[in-house]
């Protein structure tokens, strides 16, 4: 009970401080620079160095918290990367050379990109139908709810669920993995999917598309419900079905949404890794580059130069996605 | 959309829902099963056999001679083979190579001269002439169909182990506010990104979405460090909610502000430009007008922080110790299963009671997800 | 807390030790803190131990685990903030700790001690001695809490039912696996599943059957990679392991089910009915997997895996496992902990109990728990030759990397030299 | 033939009743125009019609066809949205074109369409923009092309000109005119305030107030012969002038005394049990003329003077008390604030109304 | 005082050019209404006035002050947008109380303009309402209300009736005159379509098309002496009838020929260099009377008959092709279509433009 009552204390208190900056900051800018009842040139002047200051205000702690949390590890990364594994000694590129020369990285690259290719499409894809489909029935939010589970088990769980569907036992005997078991049932044989090179690649991707297809169905739910009631009144009345609808009318106004989903999904697929880890670590040719980078890290002592510098690798993919979505923001802000 | 409602093809969308969702929970059905069936059964047979009726070959184990008791000057062993679940047997065997030998109710003869009847509701009586000896007990090799059978001993194991509460109550103090101070914080900042002009400003979208790619794994040392540094400097612990919850907050602000700014940016600009007109400051109109319409993308990032910080294992031990007031339900429960890992029935139960908090939030949180809060603002578009 | 034997009841225990322990050592008001790799009932059992430290010289101890121990010990260690004693599994980390500097000597009373009180010392003391930050070698860890892993498991009575006989000579034992075949059952069980480390436990097989084909000292070369992987001598030790697992008729499922069956699932195939094998290798730790209600000893038992009897001069040869105490901060709690470890009521504690095998001469047998414990400790005690598992040897890449992709593909088809010209490769590329 | 009936239909949403319980027929081809105050529930029964908003009660027949539950794309509609509703995302042509791409037109055909629309609306320099980057009658020009270009059985108009420029309006008003015109099989219902567009556009007008029909009728029936006080307010511009009256003498003469004392006698009809009842007297602004000679129906001072140019509205106070009578007299007038005036109206055009509200017919 | 002046402002949108160099001055509390076409950059300008749309060149002072840079809350302004902008989560009162709420002013206060402002736009019923329950009028009303509610320095007004029915709009109209009267010293600057709101409201008109002032003039000044053609057809409705001419003999006195050949002879002076150049002539639809005799201004057949009640339109063909000639006439009359028919006007009332469109200045 006392702990109980710490606890909301503490929470109080966290949260509590975080509102009061913002309040306490703006409060106090404002009686800095003073724009009520003051001659209009000191008032104007005031204005625009209040109006200069307060987006950094805004922006603030987040850009206090990126800072300490991501760009500082980042830059540590960065120095590691060019170091060796100890992080003592300056090597140069030694590291990426190693790198393109390593037969499990070149490996990597190449799930990487199937990933990349198959996970965000699907996982997007599946939450948009999904969202737009319980969007129009009464039992809608049930349906969420329960798709959106998967996204609620915790990884060990998740785990564990995987190896009930992709166990293998041997021809003959009773199979406890649903998905031989299927196979069984149907006159086929068992696999031990997740061994089969390549092929191995999608029955871990699927894990992934099935947890992740709750992210995208909630972010995407949420667009869909925005979309003005209007625009799609006025296309029934234009006589258009319901497929036309979706695609011609509710897609491209979400667009914005949709690309956000699969840009945040792309960049999940570059780091996961606990779903590797676990179900094969990399082996049967199913390593990616976040489990590479992992084992680098961590296993046996580590090597944080390589593993640093397979960590930059993936920072560096996602040039082209900061590039677009640069792109994007500037094209959305010109248009008003 | 009532056009719709009343189209033919509902029942299309029923179906596929209905597919979709069957397809979906199909796994995290076959994991509540699991958690709720035997341990030693969950790796012999598939966890959907366990709803229906099933046939198992087992083997019991008869009470040691110590156990004999002298009846009609024939000493007898007796008991039922099946401990405590109902079923029927169909055959028995007293040899590991012929464990289906002998018919319910028939007698087998055993290697010292004793006779073994199994009955089909699973009695047996192993009389002798003699006396029985031996320190082993008979093994009985059986067939029996049993019936479904579920149990809760799985989740009393979990729920009794010590500390458990105190862990809940752990990882909600780390929970809360590390969903609640990242939406603060990167509400705030969204709002500047999407609404307000400043130099610099697409570039430190571009960074947000940068920052997203860092994995989590690669802070964890130099932040450490830091807090190190840090504690020690101010003589303070390093490892406290206060550290954690700025730690979760670091890491899930990307997410969150890219997921809000894009929201806020979609919101109509002539609201926000008409309580401009009304003498709102940037202030007035992030509290008063953009955080209640951005609702819907605050309760979607809340649901997933939520989901993370409960869930998340390694920030935890990390930058939280490890003492009864600090650790987090995850870490109590990873404590239960073996050095080795492989109780699965604990890990099937364990992840169901952990999924319970996340659901709830998301179903309360769901209602926020609300269609046409936008509605009757503006006329054009 | 309660101690779980009363001091002074029972005789069997060293009880002059623990209070001359506790005499000499007085840390109230001081904490300890410890990481360890013990979850769930390890855990527990380990607390058992510790409250007898706790009780002895007052001080509050706190030990925690963690699923990925590996990864915290390196954070916490790189970062710090690392806990006074740390306990790992393997000495391939702990040269890197060591080597980084992020250990205390234990100094040369303790590794006198070693050699002195430990069955097969000098093994003990070269497992536990690595290079510190300047090169300079000493000795680092605190082997305590052993597993043997040279041990067949099999269920009697299904031998009884059968007629079969335990294998004295590896000859024996591979006459007995034909044996089983030509009567139509499956010989073993073998499960190389093990989430992100499937494959380690082929490589206890390799180790197994480089110790019984070669020398020691080709053993030591071979896990420093003064003998490459590819050596003819590490090639016959990997195909000995594929005699038994990569013939289809031989194990539960067929070669292509080794892979892909978790270890903790494959021993009950031993104890189905009818069995679905006979035969299943693994270390003392195993019988936690066994279906509830398994008595070792009676539904189940083991046998030392045999020797060749055509290469005598090998000897016995015991390979093993275990975990390695080591100072992370040198405090006075931590030197008593160390200290505590060379108390035969520290060892004899957990013997009493379960899952626990000591090399420490001093201990009383008698307290093992039960007749297979203390079977094993003799294994232990008796060792001709004791060497530690060889993959956590090797550099961590290797030995938890390499060696068990490798392993996996070489259940999966690949050539013995293939997979051994892999995992060379990876090794030169870390050197 | 009826183009489109409405039997009894009511809605409510929630707990209030917007609409209670309307009757209408409208002829196919007919031209109907619905006005009504803000609020009557004008647009609420276009989106019923349009199948937007479930019908809470009463059926709705399409060329004898029961459609309450058919969706809003089978009925056969165009419609223009009070709040425009374009496609944010589809430039001006597309958001034309979108109806006949769904209705698998040639392309030619629809090129040749929206063009043209967008000819007559003035939007051809705009065709490549977004609605975002179009002002206020922009858009409403658009929505206007998007239902123009359709060739639907049931064109649905909602205060399509509000946004409009005079001259713009008056040309676009004449293109539905044409089209009307063009298309004699399709009906046409369109809401308005404008007076001007209801008296032109409409074959009959329906006057709605508070979710019921005051009257339907042809525009210069309801101007001249309202069927009570509400219409005959609502109708014209300013609203017909009321004073409160008695009635003196019925038959076929009445004769009431206004407020103030003077008594007219009026061309009407009434039942001789009205005799000693309140009445409500009423004159259109445009009927009052300044009287020369001492034939006056009423007298008052001049409050306010509008001159718009073409003719000057005076606000006559004096007569009931906080609400001024209004005479619209043509051309800009030369008289001073304050002066004391006298008017006189053709007694044919003279309106009598009883208590309740309902006209005493001529 | 000047309340507001604008120093050659202009604005582009990327390329396109929107508002090309206004110079106005508006006095402190006069009431100015900006009519023009559709797109012409009304709404741009008043939002350049709020200071929502940046200003591309030019400069601009709200009572002596520049405040190009000035943003929006601190203009001291209130406006009702075109589109309306409605806080779609707060009910009618909050959406009107938000203004006074961040003004800090009392919550007595705040609820009694709040009511009174509800009172006088019929809105009392909807105050709990959030926007989305409410028709086009009302919302349009919330509108207004959240403006008037306001104590600002200068009032902007787009289009704020346009949803509104005549007779609510007449209310709401007098009480923005009564308001403006009230205040006197709030500037008012107001948008409109509505003709009749402009001549009535307005102080002085401005007269905007395609980004450019036209004329600015008290309201009957713009209707008597228009500037020029534009302005000329744009107030007024329907617009001036406008007939190519010949000047043929120019001077103090001017004869014209229209086509068709009549001549005419106008009492506007004009250069004698004038003479023989091509010219508009100019008359307004409601200056036209049926001729009785041989003096008539020209003679065409009646195509279209519009009765409208109060007055009928006349669309005479015949004189320009495609282009019929407009004549409003008094009261409901008994001409027939096809008919051929002279009209005549007030020799004082005719209008002359020169071939760019100038007036000639009588
Ligand atoms: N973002 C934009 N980009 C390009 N052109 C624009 C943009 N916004 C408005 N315009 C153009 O600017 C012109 C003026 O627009 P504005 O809204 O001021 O017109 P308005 O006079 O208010 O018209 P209305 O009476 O139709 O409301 C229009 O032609 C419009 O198309
Ligand atoms: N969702 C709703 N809930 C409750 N009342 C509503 C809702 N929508 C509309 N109303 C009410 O229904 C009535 C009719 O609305 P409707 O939009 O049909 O009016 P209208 O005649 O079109 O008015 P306007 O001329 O102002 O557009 C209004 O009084 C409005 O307040
Ligand atoms: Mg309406
Ligand atoms: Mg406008």
């Amino acid at each position: 009970m006392q702990q109980l009552f710490y606890a909301i204390l503490t929470m109080a208190a966290g949260v509590l401080a975080c509102v009061a900056y913002f309040f306490g900051t703006n409060w106090i800018l404002d009686k800095i620079f003073p724009s009520k009842g003051l001659s209009g040139a000191q008032a104007s002047k005031n204005l625009r160095i209040t109006n200069a200051i307060r987006p950094w205000l805004f922006l603030g702690p987040a850009l206090f918290a990126l800072t300490v949390y991501l760009v500082y590890p980042v830059i540590e990364s960065v120095w590691l990367a060019f170091h060796d594994k100890s992080g003592q000694e300056f090597v140069g590129f030694r590291n990426f050379i190693w790198m393109v020369n390593d037969g499990e990285f070149r490996q990597s690259i190449f799930n990487n990109f199937l990933w990349l290719l198959v996970v965000p499409a699907a996982a997007t894809f599946f939450g948009l139908i999904i969202a737009a489909l319980t969007d129009r029935i009464w039992w809608g939010n049930i349906a969420k709810t329960l798709i959106f589970m998967p996204m609620a088990i915790s990884f060990v769980g998740a785990s564990v669920i995987w190896k009930f569907i992709y166990d293998y036992r041997a021809e003959g005997s009773e199979q406890i993995g649903l998905l031989n078991a299927i196979v069984v049932a149907f006159g086929g044989a068992p696999e031990a999917w997740i061994t089969i090179p390549f092929w191995n690649n999608f029955f871990l991707m699927v894990i992934l598309i099935w947890i992740q297809t709750g992210f995208a169905m909630v972010i995407l739910s949420a667009a869909l419900r925005g979309i003005p009631e209007e625009t799609l009144e006025a296309a029934v009345i234009d006589g258009a079905n319901g497929l036309q609808i979706f695609f011609k009318i509710m897609i491209p106004q979400i667009w914005g949404t949709i690309a956000v989903v699969w840009t945040t999904i792309t960049i999940l697929v570059l780091k996961v890794f606990d779903i590797v880890l676990a179900m094969t670590n990399g082996q049967w040719q199913s390593q990616v580059l976040a489990n590479l980078m992992f084992d680098w890290m961590f296993r046996g002592g580590g090597d944080f130069g390589r593993g640093a510098a397979i960590a930059v690798t993936i920072m560096v993919l996602v040039i082209p996605i900061m590039v677009w979505n640069i792109r994007n923001a500037r094209k959305e802000m010109g248009g008003h | 959309m009532i056009g719709a409602a009343r189209s033919p093809l509902m029942w299309v969308v029923h179906l596929s829902v209905l597919l979709l969702v069957l397809i979906w929970t199909l796994p995290t059905a076959g994991l509540l099963i699991s958690s709720l069936r035997d341990k030693d059964q969950l790796a012999v047979s598939g966890w959907w056999t366990a709803l229906s009726s099933s046939t198992r070959n087992d083997v019991f184990r008869a009470p040691t001679a110590e156990a004999q008791v002298e009846r009609d000057g024939k000493f007898v062993i007796s008991g039922n083979v099946r401990d405590s679940d109902a079923g029927t047997i169909s055959a028995f065997g007293i040899s590991s190579r012929e464990p289906v030998a002998f018919k319910a109710g028939e007698t087998a003869d055993l290697s010292d001269g004793a006779k073994l009847t199994v009955q089909a509701d699973g009695s047996f009586e192993i009389v002798s002439d003699t006396s029985m000896e031996g320190a082993r007990g008979q093994r009985i090799f059986f067939t029996a169909s049993t019936p479904p059978r579920f149990t809760l001993d799985n989740y009393r194991e979990v729920m009794n182990a010590s500390g458990i509460g105190a862990s809940f109550i752990n990882s909600l103090t780390v929970a809360i506010p590390s969903t609640i101070i990242p939406i603060l914080i990167a509400a705030f900042a969204a709002y500047a990104l999407a609404w307000m002009e400043f130099p610099g400003r697409s570039l430190l979208i571009a960074v947000v979405v940068g920052l997203l790619v860092v994995p989590l794994q690669m802070s964890l040392i130099p932040l450490l460090k830091l807090y190190n540094g840090v504690g020690g400097f101010l003589g303070v612990p390093a490892k406290t909610y206060m550290g954690i919850w700025l730690a979760h907050t670091g890491f899930g602000l990307p997410l969150a502000i890219y997921l809000l700014r894009n929201y806020m940016a979609g919101l109509p600009r002539e609201i926000m430009e008409s309580a401009r007109v009304d003498g709102a400051s940037d202030f007035d109109i992030f509290v008063k007008i953009i955080l209640p319409l951005s609702f819907p993308a605050l309760a979607s990032f809340a649901i997933f922080q939520f989901l993370w910080t409960w869930n998340d294992l390694l920030v935890a031990m990390v930058f939280l110790g490890t003492g009864n007031n600090e650790l987090v339900l995850t870490g109590r429960l990873v404590n239960l299963l073996g050095s080795r890992g492989g109780n699965w029935e604990i890990l099937t139960a364990s992840a169901f009671i952990t999924i319970i908090v996340p659901l709830i939030v998301f179903f309360s949180l769901q209602r926020y997800l609300v269609r046409g809060l936008l509605a009757g603002s503006v006329k054009g578009g | 807390a309660e101690l779980k034997f009363k001091p002074g009841e029972d005789s069997k225990f060293n009880w002059a030790s623990f209070e001359e322990f506790k005499k000499g050592h007085d840390l109230k008001g001081q904490t300890l803190t410890i990481f360890g790799p013990w979850r769930g009932e390890d855990q527990a059992l380990a607390e058992s131990v510790l409250d007898y430290f706790r009780e002895a010289t007052g001080a509050d101890v706190k030990y925690s685990s963690s699923e990925n121990y590996e990864q915290q010990i390196v954070i916490d260690t790189q970062a710090g903030s690392p806990p006074d004693v740390a306990i790992l599994p393997q000495p391939g980390l702990i040269g890197d700790l060591a080597s980084k500097g992020y250990l205390a000597p234990l100094g040369e009373e303790t590794q006198k001690w070693l050699l002195d009180n430990y069955a097969a010392g000098q093994s003990w003391v070269d497992l536990s001695t690595y290079a510190g930050k300047d090169g300079t070698k000493a000795l680092y860890a605190f082997p305590y809490k052993i597993d043997v892993k040279s041990l067949v498991w099999y269920v009697p009575e299904n031998f009884e039912d059968a007629g079969y006989e335990v294998p004295k000579t590896m000859e024996d034992l591979k006459a007995l696996t034909e044996k089983i075949v030509a009567d139509g059952g499956t010989p073993w069980c073998i499960g190389l599943g093990s989430g992100g480390a499937t494959g380690w436990p082929a490589t206890d097989w390799v180790e197994d059957m480089m110790l019984r084909t070669q020398s020691a000292d080709v053993y030591d070369k071979w896990v420093k990679n003064e003998i490459p992987f590819t050596d003819a001598a590490v090639t016959g030790a990997i195909d000995e392991f594929g005699w038994f697992a990569k013939n289809d008729k031989n194990v539960d499922g067929g070669a292509a089910a080794v892979a892909a069956t978790d270890f903790r699932d494959s021993p009950k195939g031993l104890f189905s009915s009818p069995p679905k094998c006979y035969l299943h290798h693994q270390a003392s730790f195993i019988p936690s997997f066994f279906p509830e209600g398994t008595v070792v000893g009676q539904d189940a038992d083991f046998f030392y895996m045999p020797p060749y009897a055509s290469k005598p001069d090998l000897g016995n040869p015991v390979l093993g496992a275990g975990t390695l105490a080591m100072i992370t901060k040198d405090t006075p709690a931590s030197r008593a902990f160390i200290e505590f470890l060379k108390t035969p009521i520290a060892h004899e504690v957990w013997m009493a109990q379960s899952s626990f095998l000591t090399p420490f001469k001093s201990a009383n047998k008698d307290t093992y728990a039960n007749g297979p414990m203390k079977k094993q400790g003799e294994i232990l005690l008796g060792a001709t030759t004791f060497r530690f598992d060889g993959s956590d040897l090797m550099p961590g890449k290797i030995g938890a990397g390499a060696f068990w992709t490798g392993m996996v593909d070489y259940v999966g088809g690949k050539s013995s030299a293939d997979v051994a010209a892999d995992i060379q490769k990876a090794w030169d590329a870390i050197k | 033939m009826t183009g489109l009936a409405l039997k009894n239909i009511s809605k409510s949403y929630g707990a209030v009743d917007v609409i209670h319980g309307i009757d209408l027929d409208i002829r196919k081809g007919e031209f109907v125009v619905f006005v009504g105050p803000s609020g009557c529930g004008k647009s609420t029964l276009l989106r019923m019609i349009a199948g937007l908003e479930e019908i809470s009660g009463g059926d709705m027949f399409i060329e004898g066809e029961r459609v309450n539950d058919v969706p809003p794309s089978k009925r056969g509609i165009a419609m223009v949205f009070q709040s425009y509703a374009l496609y944010p995302h589809m430039t001006v042509y597309d958001n034309m074109a979108f109806g006949m791409r769904i209705a698998k037109e040639t392309r030619e055909e629809i090129d040749r369409r929206v063009r043209s629309a967008a000819d007559i609306l003035q939007l051809t320099k705009y065709l490549d923009r977004l609605p975002k980057a179009l002002s206020g009658g922009q858009r409403q020009r658009v929505a206007i092309g998007r239902a123009i270009c359709r060739n639907p059985k049931v064109f649905l108009f909602d205060e399509p000109l509000s946004n409009l420029d005079a001259a713009l309006r008056v040309a676009t008003r004449i293109e539905i005119a044409k089209l009307n015109e063009a298309m004699a099989d399709t009906t046409m219902i369109y809401v308005t305030h404008d007076q001007v567009e209801a008296m032109t556009l409409a074959d009959r007008i329906v006057v709605l107030s508070a979710g019921h029909i005051e009257q339907v009728g042809a525009p210069l029936e309801l101007y001249e012969r309202p069927a009570n006080l509400f219409v005959a307010q609502f109708i014209g511009s300013p609203a017909m002038n009321v004073i409160p009256a008695k009635i003196i003498t019925a038959g076929q003469q009445t004769t009431v005394e206004l407020v103030g004392g003077k008594r007219d006698t009026l061309d009407i009809a009434t039942a001789t049990s009205e005799a000693g009842k309140i009445a409500s007297f009423g004159v259109r602004p445009e009927d009052l003329r300044i009287a020369d000679g001492e034939d006056f129906l009423f007298e008052g001072t001049i409050a306010i003077i509008e001159a718009l140019g073409e003719v000057t509205l005076l606000y006559i106070e004096g007569l009931v008390a906080n609400q001024p009578i209004i005479a619209k007299i043509p051309g800009i007038l030369d008289v001073a604030r304050g002066a004391k005036v006298r008017f006189t109206a053709d007694r044919a055009k003279l309106h009598l109304f009883d208590e309740a509200g309902k006209t005493y017919r001529r």
